[in-house]
């Protein structure tokens, strides 16, 4: 029975080959807790161009993994929910489409790398199983296919000795090489949009530097689009196109990457410039960023950001900053204060 | 000699490995650490860097004495630990204090923040009469920048930067010349990070603490460090002061760390000489001939598999770097 | 004549508490011959202890072995008189040398013929001690029995015994090859009649030469022969023999099942897996009477329950203490709560259905408070304070009545009680035996054969090995010997009634009840017939045709 | 693997042999404090002292060492174990002359059909019954799975077998007995009240079922927290991500990891539920090693005794060690350590 | 696991609530409330109503156990044959037994041995089982070699068969020798899970952090280590409590357990399971109670489970 996914793809009603592989528009995801509901999405929205890198930068609990979660439709439901907004995958709303079509669209159209590899992957199957199930599931191919088909795709992600290591396991491989097999688990099908969560942080700084070598590699020869989520801004400096700033389930502040890194327009992304050490330069005092990242179940009113905000005035703890204000033709930011925070520079 | 507050000899420590159905027999150890000298200084940072199974964690370990040295000394303040019995020892060991490196299980959930603070003074009575040790706990909390009164609070209500102060301050009750920490912050977002690191710094600076500071993160390390050493398999390759070791790196592993380092500057982008290092970090168990790196090494040749590098300051390295080859490269560059 | 051996088994599963045992006469009559032949009869068994004829003498076995061996005597169904069966006359002139010739023409199942030799081969076997056969105890009166017992070396229990003297019974004499003579120690009117009983079996050479075999595979002489061989726990399977020359079997076969426990048996009987029961699970008694009415066949048993009195112990010395006692308990008001009824109170120290009992003579096994208590004071009281310790051997439901007897006794004469009921009943009889029993104690005794002096001389004669009481009274020996050396069964009962006439006033034990047979049978049955004296008679059982 | 196997069966030696050297001594004791097993043959009546001596040295009670209350008797102990593991291994022989290892092999294959039954339903319906209610937790079918598997842990096993022989084997079955229409093999056979010799593994269904009904319960709530915990683990949703069926992701990426725990407990509660087989075999009259053991300690046959629990001990052992092999092929952390 | 499945009762699987990856939520901002994560279990506990239920029946037992004439005024002991097996009425709403004992009152005087049995073999199985789990999983080396060879031997007996070859071999069956019995078939048990906690806990980084600031090993093990092992410990005694008053029961029925003329359910049961079909109340009553008070300590462990699970945290 092999069936081909793609004719089926194209039976969707309203897919546009022509519209962006990916847009999220006004995104929100809950949890409902015992300790009531926290809202760890508040309405994110970004876009992706055909070959572009988006990196979502933000710390832990901000609600980037949950965005990227919603995207592939694998959140944990419940206490999960996703209450609003909308995505799109070539113009076509992935949340109001039948589980059976969705299915069809995760892994051939939009795939997912993880940050702990070892925990992603089966401990209980070979990495050649877990490979091919892809094949045979979506492609429909016979077993001994679909391990040539593996080995592939080890080779392809530089995995050595591939023709053996398939038959292993996952806890035989080193992190890095793991992170290998996530990626190439995640490129089986080609897909067009490969959301990257954390991947490397894992990683040894050695290990690090080949890992993103080779997703930036398999991008360029693919040209797929990647959103990479990560909080390492060293990384982001180094592969992102265009960058979107999240706290507190929002994205503050959206723009190309030189922009940023030249003149940030909200507090928070320029403390976090300011407050981490940096390779090339010997430091003075760090600039820390007062305070905690807030409660999700309780989020201050008005911008969420203002109890840590050296630049906040009564406005900020009243008014949250929608919509966004936009900063220049390819940059919003969601600061009332954006110019003073920029011109501060 | 004593004007280090911290030295080691030749530290060893090898974990045996052993085989056999009924009775077992050590067929081979793994070489977790094998072989360091190092030198601390008063009122110095020392930062020790490397990867993952280099053997950083087992060398602190054994500074604090949680693990016994295969062989070698460790002098402190020129006593030598090794060599000493149980109860100067561990008196010894009020000297060297340590922080961890997860702030969410380094603390006993089961106790207040008030008793591991001042569990120190329990097992050392005599530091402190038992009336005294309240308040000093508080003011112990202080000057971590907690709330002396969140004395009986419990640690699952802390966040985790609190929480790292928290093993901060219980580090600091004895009054200890030597703070070893572990990867102090590499658990905390990179918002916390800084205030923690602030907070080590003010403290080194009131109390005149020496600290050893490992890390695998390098920005971290340049930021807080005098000096530093880098560690491959077991050995240290390279040591010298934070602006040597960054600036003008002699050994080929150093480069290729400092190399891999993304640097938040997106205009740096492509202009930085980066060194990606092929395959795994061998098994510390069956360790390479000769130097440990070469089979990583572009450098290498017939004598690395021959000759174990020995570290000292080479032809082409001013400061101690354990390469046949050593010699300067520039791998950080500064943005302008 | 069946062994008590039931009882160790029983104690070993703790949830039956009694099974039955018994003769009597059938309520329709073996001898009308209407029952027809053919059919399978399922019968509910509990695990044999041997099927050798030498060895068995528990109940589950003995009614396995009935059926695989004939013996010379057998017992007339309704009266449970001896009848030749295998022999044709037994005679003797004075009680002590006994002449028996044997019918012709009977066989074993492996062709070798039953005659002289079988019996004499069997019975020597049965009494040569270090063939540790549980039978041979039966061979005792016969004369050089002592000569094929080891001799304990030091007196101290087991250890190695040297061979003993001779290998064959003195008293057994081959005249021709269908007689032999038996010579008695003593003279015994009963004679006779004991010999019916499995254990006087006669045994192939092969079985003798290979018994291990023969127990697994009995090699029998009756009117049904094994099936393949004895499924350990799970059953037995008989099928007529066609080559016993005697009345052949009804049914064609005898399918035993074996069960551990009654109450599940009795929950397959109700499914309609078993055709005859022999005996009931006590508390289902009342459920059986009103679901199978005519089915359930019953019939007062013989085998007693007592109380046995510690003469050797000062404080029962007095037989106006053991009298007291005795008239202290209300047997039918403890059988009517624990038993549901299915006891009978025991008026004498004979089984009523033997010949010579007499009905009512005990005039202290009625619940009299006034007297006992005129006895008691008369022989002193009670030591104040002092608990009465009733004992019973562990796990196989004693304590229930005896916590009952003990209530009463409390009731009546404010005498506090306490049990003791932990031993094990190896241990227990151990402790009779070492005449240990610091209070009135539980036990049973069956008859050995159907004659009354089984019910006396065992239990009561100076030094007799069952008289756990230490009873010994020199009058009532000698009546009992008398009544052995009388000229014929008529002659010897009033001596053995004398004899009973003084325990019933010494009380040595305090007889209990009588069990009460209660056997039921599946509708399949179509007459149901039930030995006196040898039980349930399964070969003369007939199934419905249809 | 081989080495894992062969360390663990050298393993069992001390095991078996302490506890060999702890049945014969308790046994011992018994004999010494409550006196000759053999005096129980015979009943009330007193057996003339030659022949208890004959027997007793028959059935090998007979050493001196049994007369002194507290020796440890290693003298008895080496013998017996100098039978045992001699070419043709001797266990002794019971009070009726039977060898041991003969009432073993009668008894044992009721028992391992017992068990087997008893584990199957305990595994088939134990983990169908936790999967169902770990999927849908909170849900009724989950308090339903909940409810009844702690209400059937609580009620004591005699109670229950007592309870399902009557109604189910009794009452309900003579009702099927009563219908022409239905086979006998169920009517007869499934639905006796107990072991029949006629359906020997139909009659064991019932109380085969009876005897994996308490560890039903406890893999029912076992796979049920197990598959709860996994369907939270990142592979399971790497699995989702990888556009995978929702039975696929359940049945083949869940259950694996899921049922490792369950078999584990399964494996370990092989050993109980041999033991909860005493129960089962006396009320539902099953001829099997239970029954034999507990006739054998209440007589005192102690070589019974002792042969039976120590095959017992070594089944369980080998039981448990198979399981060990199990979990590492499910789980091949474990088997590549 | 268990070995006490067969005598009526096993130990399960902690069920695991609906709860989703929540945040990390430090409570800073919150009021301040000093509470262990005992009192915090404490607190949950109190809010559940299974397991305030469960609590209330098995102090109901307790109290007929410690103080049975709280309960009756009858005298179990008094008996007369004439009332044998008189069902229930308002003066003796248990009727009364074969013996004509009044059942009510045997029912209240029949919860002391169970309850002393079970808490007995409970008390020596913690104890001694938790010491010697404890010194086994610290020190290892020969001295857990030892230990732990010792509880394979105990383990490897079947808990039943075990149970009925010492029992008959002691002969004395008081509670006191059953309850020594059932601990000494189930010490290895609690050994285990304590030595399991006692060697992934001695690793974990606080006691480490201790052992650096220079703490000695009895500090270690009974502050630092023995704490956080003693939770699972506990569900599974509570659990085990209702197994042993099941296996009190299991054990009479099979002969080797309490004999009458003592008191206890399992006595009731056993000797009043044959009537079951003619006077279902002679076993409806005792089993009552005994299932009630078995399934009061599971959900009790349960609900402790649940509330200790750092997992709710």
């Amino acid at each position: 029975m092999s069936t081909d996914v793609n004719v089926k793809m194209d039976a969707i009603p309203g897919l546009d080959p022509n519209a962006m592989p990916l847009q999220v528009k006004d995104l929100h995801v809950e949890f409902r807790t015992r300790n009531g509901i926290a809202h760890a999405v508040n309405g994110v929205s970004f876009d992706l161009q055909p070959g572009e890198t988006r990196a979502i930068l933000g710390e832990s609990g901000c609600g980037k993994s949950v965005t990227a979660q919603a995207i592939m439709g694998i959140l944990d439901t419940p206490p999960g929910f996703v209450t609003g907004g909308e995505i799109l995958y070539r113009g076509v709303d992935l949340l109001k489409l039948p589980e059976a079509q969705r299915r069809k669209v995760r892994a051939n159209k939009i795939a997912m790398i993880f940050q702990d590899a070892l925990s992603a992957l089966n401990p209980v199957f070979t990495v050649g199983f877990q490979l091919g199930e892809l094949f045979r599931k979506h492609r429909g191919m016979s077993r001994k296919d679909a391990k040539a088909r593996s080995i592939e795709l080890l080779d392809l992600v530089k995995i050595p000795a591939a023709r053996q290591r398939v038959n292993e396991y996952p806890h035989q491989f080193s992190g890095g090489m793991r992170q290998r097999v996530m990626i190439a688990m995640a490129l089986a099908l080609d897909p067009e949009v490969l959301i990257a969560d954390e991947p490397t942080t894992a990683l040894d700084v050695t290990v690090q530097a080949q890992i993103m070598a080779l997703l930036a590699e398999l991008q360029r020869e693919r040209n797929m689009s990647l959103v990479l989520i990560t909080h390492d801004m060293g990384v982001v400096a180094d592969v992102a196109d265009r960058i979107s700033v999240m706290y507190a389930g929002r994205v503050i502040e959206e723009a190309p990457v030189n922009d940023i890194y030249a003149s940030p327009a909200h507090p928070y992304t320029k403390g976090l410039l300011e407050s981490i050490p940096r390779l090339d330069l010997k430091g003075q005092e760090l600039s820390a960023i007062k305070g905690l990242p807030p409660v999700l179940t309780n989020i201050p009113r008005g911008c969420a950001f203002n109890p840590r905000c050296r630049y906040a005035q009564d406005v900020c703890r009243h008014d949250p900053p929608v919509p966004l204000y936009q900063v220049s033709s390819a940059r919003t930011a969601a600061c009332h204060f954006w110019k003073e925070v920029k011109g501060d520079e | 000699m004593s004007d280090y507050v911290l030295e080691t000899r030749d530290l060893v420590k090898h974990f045996p490995l052993s085989q056999g159905i009924v009775f077992k027999k050590q067929v081979g150890a793994v070489r977790a650490v094998d072989g360091i000298n190092l030198q601390l200084r008063r009122g110095e940072t020392l930062g020790i860097v490397g990867e993952s199974g280099c053997g950083k964690s087992t060398l602190a370990r054994m500074l604090v004495g949680l693990e016994t040295p295969t062989s070698g000394d460790l002098f402190v303040q020129g006593k030598n630990m090794a060599k000493m019995g149980g109860a100067e020892r561990r008196r010894g060991r009020r000297n060297i204090q340590l922080v961890m490196q997860d702030p969410y299980t380094s603390l006993n959930p089961r106790m207040t923040v008030g008793d591991i603070v001042g569990e120190p003074f329990e097992v050392h009575t005599d530091v402190l009469p038992r009336d005294k040790r309240r308040a000093r706990v508080q003011e112990l909390l202080a000057l971590v920048g907690l709330n002396p009164d969140h004395i009986n609070r419990y640690p699952h209500q802390f966040s985790g930067g609190q929480r790292q102060r928290i093993g901060i301050a219980r580090a600091l009750a004895l009054n200890p010349e030597i703070i070893l920490c572990d990867e102090p912050v590499s658990a905390l977002d990179v918002s916390i990070q800084a205030q923690v690191i602030n907070l080590l710094e003010k403290l080194q600076d009131e109390l005149g603490l020496s600290y050893i500071f490992i890390a695998h993160d390098l920005s971290v390390v340049r930021h807080i460090a005098d000096r530093v050493a880098v560690m491959y398999l077991g050995k240290v390759v390279e040591i010298g002061t934070e602006d040597e070791i960054y600036e003008n790196p002699t050994h080929p592993y150093t480069q290729a760390l400092l190399s891999a380092v993304p640097v938040p500057d997106p205009r740096l982008r492509g202009l930085r000489d980066q060194i990606v290092l092929t395959g795994d970090v061998p098994s510390p168990a069956n360790p390479p001939s000769g130097c440990r790196f070469r089979t990583r090494c572009w450098k290498a040749q017939d004598i690395c598999a021959e000759k174990e590098p020995v570290l000292e300051p080479q032809a082409k390295s001013p400061h101690p770097s354990a390469c046949h080859f050593a010699e300067v490269r520039d791998v950080v560059h500064a943005a302008e | 004549m069946r062994g008590k051996f039931l009882k160790v088994a029983v104690a070993a599963t703790a949830t039956t508490m009694l099974a039955t045992a018994c003769s009597g006469g059938g309520n329709d009559s073996s001898d009308d011959a209407a029952g027809q032949a053919g059919g399978e009869l399922r019968i509910y068994n509990a695990e044999p202890a041997f099927l050798l004829p030498s060895a068995g003498d528990d109940e589950p076995s003995l009614y396995v072995i009935r059926q695989l061996y004939s013996q010379l005597v057998k017992y007339n169904a309704e009266t449970g008189a001896p009848e030749n069966d295998l022999a044709e006359s037994i005679e003797s002139t004075d009680q002590k040398l006994w002449t028996i010739k044997v019918k012709s023409g009977y066989t074993f199942d492996n062709g070798e013929p039953v005659n002289a030799d079988a019996f004499i081969r069997a019975w020597n076997f049965a009494a040569y001690s270090p063939n540790g056969q549980n039978n041979g105890y039966f061979m005792k009166k016969i004369a050089g029995f002592k000569d094929l017992q080891s001799t304990d070396p030091d007196g101290d229990g087991p250890k190695k015994a040297p061979e003993p003297k001779a290998k064959e019974l003195s008293g057994l004499k081959k005249v021709d090859d269908l007689t032999f003579t038996v010579e008695l120690d003593t003279p015994f009117s009963g004679f006779p009649t004991t010999i019916g009983y499995p254990g006087f079996s006669p045994m192939a050479k092969a079985c003798v030469d290979d018994s291990e075999k023969c127990n697994e595979t009995p090699i029998g002489n009756g009117r049904y022969k094994i099936e393949g061989s004895w499924q350990h726990n799970v059953g037995i399977n008989l099928v007529r023999s066609d080559t016993y020359k005697g009345e052949p079997g009804k049914a064609d076969k005898l399918t035993y099942r074996i069960f551990a426990d009654v109450d599940a048996a009795y929950a397959s009987f109700q499914s309609g897996e078993l055709d005859v029961m022999y005996t009931l699970p006590p508390a289902r008694y009342k459920e059986a009477k009103s679901q199978y009415g005519d089915r359930l066949f019953e019939l007062a048993g013989d085998s007693l329950t007592y109380v046995g009195m510690p003469i050797y112990n000062d404080a029962f010395k007095k037989k106006e203490i053991r009298q007291a006692l005795s008239l202290a308990i209300d047997r039918q008001s403890i059988i009517d709560a624990v038993f549901d009824g299915r006891q009978a109170p025991a008026t004498g120290f004979i089984a009523p259905s033997f010949q010579g009992a007499r009905e009512n003579v005990c005039q202290y096994c009625k619940k009299d408070v006034e007297k006992a208590k005129a006895l008691l004071a008369a022989a002193g009281g009670w030591p104040a304070g002092q608990k009465l310790t009733l004992w019973a051997n562990a796990g196989a439901g004693h304590d229930q009545w005896l916590q009952a007897v003990g209530d009463q006794i409390k009731a009546a004469l404010g005498i506090d009680y306490e049990l003791k009921v932990n031993l094990q009943f190896a241990q227990y009889l151990e402790t009779a035996d070492a005449k240990k029993f610091t209070g009135p104690f539980r036990l049973g005794w069956g008859p050995d054969y159907p004659y009354l002096e089984t019910f006396l001389a065992p239990l009561y004669s100076t030094g007799a090995d069952s008289n756990n009481s230490t009873y010994a009274n020199p009058e009532f020996d000698s009546l009992l010997t008398q009544g052995d050396g009388a000229n014929s069964i008529d002659e010897a009962i009033p001596f053995y009634q004398k004899a009973e006439d003084l325990i019933l006033e010494d009380l040595p034990v305090l007889p209990m009840w009588w069990r009460k047979e209660a056997a039921v049978y599946s509708e399949n049955v179509d007459k149901f017939v039930w030995n006196k004296v040898s039980d349930a008679d399964y070969g003369s059982i007939s199934l419905k045709q249809n | 693997m081989g080495r894992y196997v062969i360390r663990r069966l050298l393993q069992f030696i001390p095991t078996v042999l302490g506890t060999m050297f702890l049945l014969h001594y308790i046994t011992s004791l018994a004999i010494q404090f409550s006196g000759n097993p053999v005096r129980a043959i015979f009943g009330d009546r007193t057996p003339p002292p030659a022949l208890l001596a004959a027997v007793t040295e028959r059935l090998g009670y007979g050493d001196p060492c049994l007369d002194q209350k507290g020796n440890p008797c290693f003298g008895l102990f080496l013998d017996r174990m100098q039978k045992i593991f001699s070419l043709n291994p001797d266990f002794g022989v019971n009070l009726r002359l039977r060898p041991v290892t003969e009432l073993v092999s009668d008894a044992l294959p009721y028992t391992l059909k017992l068990l087997v039954i008893a584990i199957l339903f305990q595994s088939i319906v134990g983990i169908a019954a936790g999967v169902w209610a770990g999927l849908r937790s909170g849900s009724f079918a989950d308090n339903l799975v909940k409810i009844s598997t702690v209400f059937l842990i609580s009620v004591p096993i005699f109670v229950l077998g007592l309870v399902v022989r009557e109604f189910v084997g009794v009452k309900f079955g003579n009702v099927l007995r009563g219908q022409e229409w239905i086979p006998e093999v169920i009517s007869r056979g499934v639905f006796s009240p107990g072991f029949k010799p006629d359906y020997p593994l139909a009659s064991l269904i019932i109380p085969g079922m009876v005897l994996g009904a308490v560890s039903l319960a406890t893999t029912a709530r076992l796979t049920r927290t197990s598959i709860m915990e996994n369907l939270r683990a990142d592979y399971v949703r790497t699995a989702r991500a990888k556009g995978l069926a929702n039975k696929r992701v359940i049945g083949v990426h869940t259950l694996r990891n899921s049922l490792i725990p369950v078999i584990t407990f399964i494996g370990v509660d092989i050993g109980s539920s041999m033991a909860g087989a005493v129960v089962t075999e006396t009320i539902f009259n099953v001829p099997g090693i239970g029954r034999l053991v507990t006739l054998a300690a209440r007589t005192g046959e102690s070589s019974v005794v002792i042969g039976v629990v120590t095959m017992l001990v070594l089944v369980v052992l080998i039981a448990n060690l198979l399981v060990d092999i199990l979990y590492a092929v499910l789980d091949p952390r474990i088997r590549y350590e | 696991m268990s070995d006490l499945t067969s005598a009526g009762t096993a130990i399960g699987g902690a069920p695991v609530g609906g709860d989703g990856p929540a945040p990390e939520t430090p409570e800073t901002g919150g009021k301040d409330h000093n509470a262990s994560l005992w009192a915090d279990a404490r607190r949950q506990l109190v809010r559940d109503p299974v397991f305030m239920l469960s609590f209330l029946y098995v102090l109901v037992v307790g109290s007929m156990a410690a103080f049975p004439s709280l309960w009756t005024s009858q005298d179990p002991r008094a008996c007369s044959t004439d009332r044998s097996r008189i069902p229930p009425s308002g003066d003796h709403p248990f009727g009364f037994d074969i013996l004509g004992c009044d059942y009510y009152s045997h029912a209240i005087y029949g919860a002391r041995p169970s309850m002393i049995i079970a808490i007995m073999a409970t008390g020596a199985m913690v104890l001694i089982g938790g010491g010697l789990g404890l010194l086994a999983g610290y020190y290892g080396g020969w001295v857990d070699t030892i230990i732990s060879r010792v509880m394979d031997i105990f383990l490897s007996l079947p808990f039943l068969l075990g149970a009925i070859v010492f029992l008959t071999v002691i002969k004395r069956q008081n509670p006191y020798t059953i309850a020594m019995v059932l601990f000494l078939l189930t010490w290895p048990v609690i050994a285990r899970i304590i030595r399991g906690s006692v060697i992934s806990g001695k690793d974990l980084d606080y006691v480490q952090a201790a052992r650096a600031v220079g703490a000695g090993n009895g500090r270690l093990m009974f502050r630092h280590i023995l704490p956080n092992a003693i939770a699972p410990m506990l569900v599974y005694a509570t659990i085990v409590l209702g197994a042993f008053v099941a296996a009190e029961a299991t054990l009479t029925f099979l002969g080797v357990g309490l004999q009458p003329p003592a008191q206890s359910w399992g006595i009731m049961i056993s000797v009043h399971q044959v009537y079951f079909l003619e006077d279902p109340w002679l076993l409806l009553f005792p089993c009552g109670l005994l299932v009630g008070t078995v399934l009061s300590f599971i959900l009790m462990g349960d609900a402790l489970r649940d509330a200790l699970d750092p997992k709710f945290r």
